[in-house]
């Protein structure tokens, strides 16, 4: 985030974040020196092996886990694939249902849609018009055959927190295996597998200033798992691979500093967070507030503009034409796949009318953030929004307008003006 | 992703608006898919040539330059020429669309028709 | 390999090389500046995008491969997973046998053993005294039921190359789809997927001065196979995950650098292995070289010295005792493995008894290697033989002696002198 | 992965060779497994005591290690003593070993056992 005045404003950080200068710093000598692999027994290897297993202290120490039994992945997708995958065959012959909810993630929703291709049966739990999974819902859905429950620790979309201790507490009475992606959360907020009941629990390096295709998963000792990686002895013979070493060591160092600063970057952007609601909710007209006002990740926002579409803010934030104007890069939970504009299915399970989903614009921060960008950002937004209104066929059609929100009786639509 | 082509009438669209008291209107899509045009427009009746054409669209930033290209295209054209502009002329002008949006964002052709199609109806032919 | 008299030298390099420096320029600004993810639309984003594109490009043209192809993986280990489990998942249907040989690296063959837990068969064909298969062999062994053909390109440990394009000539015959494990290969020696028949081949970036944690595989098209990592969109919807994008335009510039150097490095450090080999057997009595003498990579060398262990001479040239001497670094086949001191399954499969397998040396040079460093490591190779054989309780005790080797026969021991 | 002190006797083991005229000599281990020890005594009769021992090993850094120390433990004490010479004993005298080198590659103190043994058959005892 630079400061000279054409420097792009970047709110895209729950896709990814700026690896840290002082990550990037620990990780050079593992990339310009010492490129020995931490399976042999000479000098270089040695030392790249303590680096490692630093690391894996630092990581452990940030999530209040034993360091034994953090295992180094390739990210939050590898650990969720593995955990599903794993834990199924682990446990198919004590039964073949799992639990999870309607708004998780691709990498927890698509290795469940594969097992359910291959016989098991999966319970996805609504959530409510913030985002919310029922604990009550969560108990009332096991069953004997039950043998995993997966949930998300803060939705990437609308940051919503999922009350997981209570749900941890459930899955440990009942004797089912829980799992906790929390790949937006580590690092951002307090995690700590005690408190969080976590069985498992995925993280990824580059969404708190580590670097890509580095991630963990948490196993807790006596969990049951077959591997996702078979081949040779590293990490316990739970997941081959040669060690990304360079990965690893800025992965540490990021769990290091995250550590320190945690605490006080949830304090500075939690309050950036209520200030861009305020200021959205008083400077724009016929917005929508998505996801949990408080129980949500601090640096995440998300609200969604009538009668515009999300790629067109998107871009136009961008790609500004004014001169010396700054670009601005959010997200939009409207996403062009395969051939159609799909909303996101997380908005659509608040119950949410696709058309308004598709007018959803998230912002999401890093630690650092500045009022004054937020302010230019701000600005930025209200001036695309009325200018895409100007061109918009259907905003303000006086034909219908959508009345505040409630899942249970979804889009209040009427006969307006 | 968009070409240059793309994103100039997406920064910079040609032809926005309303063409007052139109002689055709044709209107595509649906909000819910996120994609809506309305195609206005105004038509010389001695020449059957479009006079003044407009867009209004709500959609992507494919669905916004479509829009405007199909304007630029359509304008000054016979109605039997303008009715032959297809998704493909389209894109072609654009400088092609990513594959995705060939289809999905790029309606505004579909729109131009209509409104002729509307024009003819309200004409009797 | 610095040259100053103290620093090491490496001599490790199937294990895992040096990152090229040119390597690492080309990533650092994707490490310090853009760190957008190309998933997203804006400038960072696109720009993103064009990098790994263009790296998709470098690798395809170094293994004659059209670039939508290729698909980024974490490494060769989660290429061999991936294969393994995802054809077989995905031609179950067909049949349930897969043909591999005994002397496969541990990615291939734990992969393997896994599924023959789940009900598949696997015929593990055996190699010869020079680790080679025989293609009349694997013709002999396809069955109607057989759906897979997996084959290491060359061995890691002893250098020896397959004949894969008669192996793949007889897969495509039958209509078996073929493996290639190139992890050793591409970047040494000249690959090329049509030549070989490959409908899939794995490769690791850090076998060939690329980074560690990034590798790929080549899916020649139309051929099925189910995901490894299943998720969000990336990768065409086969391998879902944020891309490393730091690592993968490492692996495109590794990709680049080798398609530049590799003829040359052939050249050279083949004349350095058949030098050493020489040397070996001019200075070094009861040796023996493992591996086939010509049919082998040009950086690998390896020999058996009776009467002493690996480790013991691994660690005795990686911490010498003289002062200033240089520190070499080598392996050996001799690993202790959980709980008993296991000699490599690899040098075993040639039948070549436990003993001397235990006295295996592996010197695998990366391009650059000099005849002075080389020098340098046979003359304390030569030492420390000598001194931990006058330590060996058993080395000349006069009552064994192995006379040629030959698998067939086996180790010809008898009373000697 | 070893100690200082391992790493030590490693590259300077002590008591290297073979006791000439032995009084009592242990060999355990085996080549196919790359680990082979052998002890040699030299026993002080009176005394009931090692005067010197010496050890001949093949095999890995730990093998060697252990082997040297066990020659160090050894030296000086009365065979009855010297017979307690656990694995565990000698591990802790290197400052610990790695939990798979625990077992494979310290048997040692059982070559210092027979070759014990040996000198006690041999006079009779
Ligand atoms: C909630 C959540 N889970 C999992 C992932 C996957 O992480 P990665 O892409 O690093 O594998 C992400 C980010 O993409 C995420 O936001
Ligand atoms: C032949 C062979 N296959 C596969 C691998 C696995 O590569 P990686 O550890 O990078 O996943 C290696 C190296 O370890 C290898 O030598």
């Amino acid at each position: 985030m630079g400061k000279s005045t054409n420097s792009a404003i970047f709110l895209d950080n729950a896709a990814t974040t700026r690896t840290d200068p002082e990550v990037v710093a620990a990780m050079l000598p593992w990339l310009e020196q010492n490129f020995g692999s931490p399976a042999t027994l000479y000098s270089m290897g040695s030392e790249a092996k303590q680096a490692i297993e630093s690391a894996r202290q630092s990581l452990a120490g940030l999530i209040g886990a034993e360091s034994k039994d953090i295992f180094f992945t390739s990210g939050a997708t590898e650990s969720n694939n593995w955990v599903i995958k794993g834990v199924a065959e682990a446990r198919a012959g004590k039964g073949r249902h799992i639990i999870t909810n309607e708004a998780e993630h691709h990498s927890i929703l698509m290795p469940l849609r594969h097992l359910e291709k291959k016989g098991w049966d999966v319970t996805y739990l609504p959530v409510d018009s913030d985002g919310l999974v029922d604990p009550d819902a969560v108990a009332a859905s096991i069953r004997p055959d039950t043998v995993l429950i997966t949930m998300v620790h803060a939705n990437h979309e609308i940051g919503t927190i999922q009350p997981i201790t209570e749900i941890g507490r459930i899955a440990r009475e009942s004797g089912v295996a829980f799992h906790v992606n929390a790949a937006q959360t580590v690092g951002h907020i307090p995690v700590d597998v005690q408190a969080l009941g976590a069985d498992l629990l995925s993280l990824s390096g580059h969404k708190f200033y580590g670097p890509k295709g580095v991630g963990a998963l948490y196993i807790k000792r006596g969990v049951r798992i077959i591997p996702l990686l078979h081949g040779g002895s590293q990490e316990k013979k739970r997941r081959a691979g040669t060690h990304n070493v360079p990965g690893i060591v800025g992965l540490g160092e990021a769990a290091r500093i995250a550590s320190r600063d945690l605490v006080a970057e949830a304090d500075q952007l939690g309050s950036l967070r209520d200030y861009i609601f305020a200021w959205v909710e008083e400077n724009i007209e016929d917005v929508r507030i998505n996801g949990h006002r408080r129980r949500r990740l601090p640096n995440n926002v998300n609200f969604s503009l009538e009668g515009i579409e999300g790629e067109s803010i998107m871009l136009s934030l961008s790609y500004p034409t004014a001169e010396g104007a700054r670009p601005v890069f959010i997200s939009t939970g409207s996403a062009c796949v395969s051939g159609s504009l799909e909303p996101s299915h997380i908005l659509l399970a608040l119950g949410m009318p696709a058309e308004l989903a598709h007018g959803s614009v998230r912002i999401s921060m890093a630690k650092g953030e500045t009022r004054e960008e937020i302010d230019y950002a701000l600005e930025a937004i209200a001036a695309v929004a009325g200018r895409l209104r100007e061109m918009s066929p259907v905003y303000k059609r006086g034909n219908k307008k959508c009345a505040a929100f409630d899942k249970t009786e979804g889009c209040d639509c009427e006969a307006a003006g | 992703m968009y070409s240059e082509k793309v994103m100039d009438h997406f920064q910079n669209p040609r032809n926005m608006g309303e063409v007052e008291n139109p002689d055709g209107v044709g209107e595509v899509g649906n909000p819910q898919c996120g994609d809506v045009m309305r195609i206005t427009i105004k038509v010389d009746e001695k020449e059957d040539r479009i006079e003044d054409v407009r867009f209004k669209t709500l959609g992507c930033g494919a669905a916004i330059a479509t829009s405007s290209m199909v304007t630029e295209l359509a304008k000054g054209k016979r109605l039997d020429e303008a009715q032959e502009i297809s998704k493909k002329v389209v894109a072609d002008a654009l400088g092609g669309l990513p594959p995705q949006k060939m289809h999905c964002s790029n309606l505004a052709s579909d729109g131009l028709r209509k409104a002729i199609e509307d024009y003819r109806s309200r004409h009797g032919n």
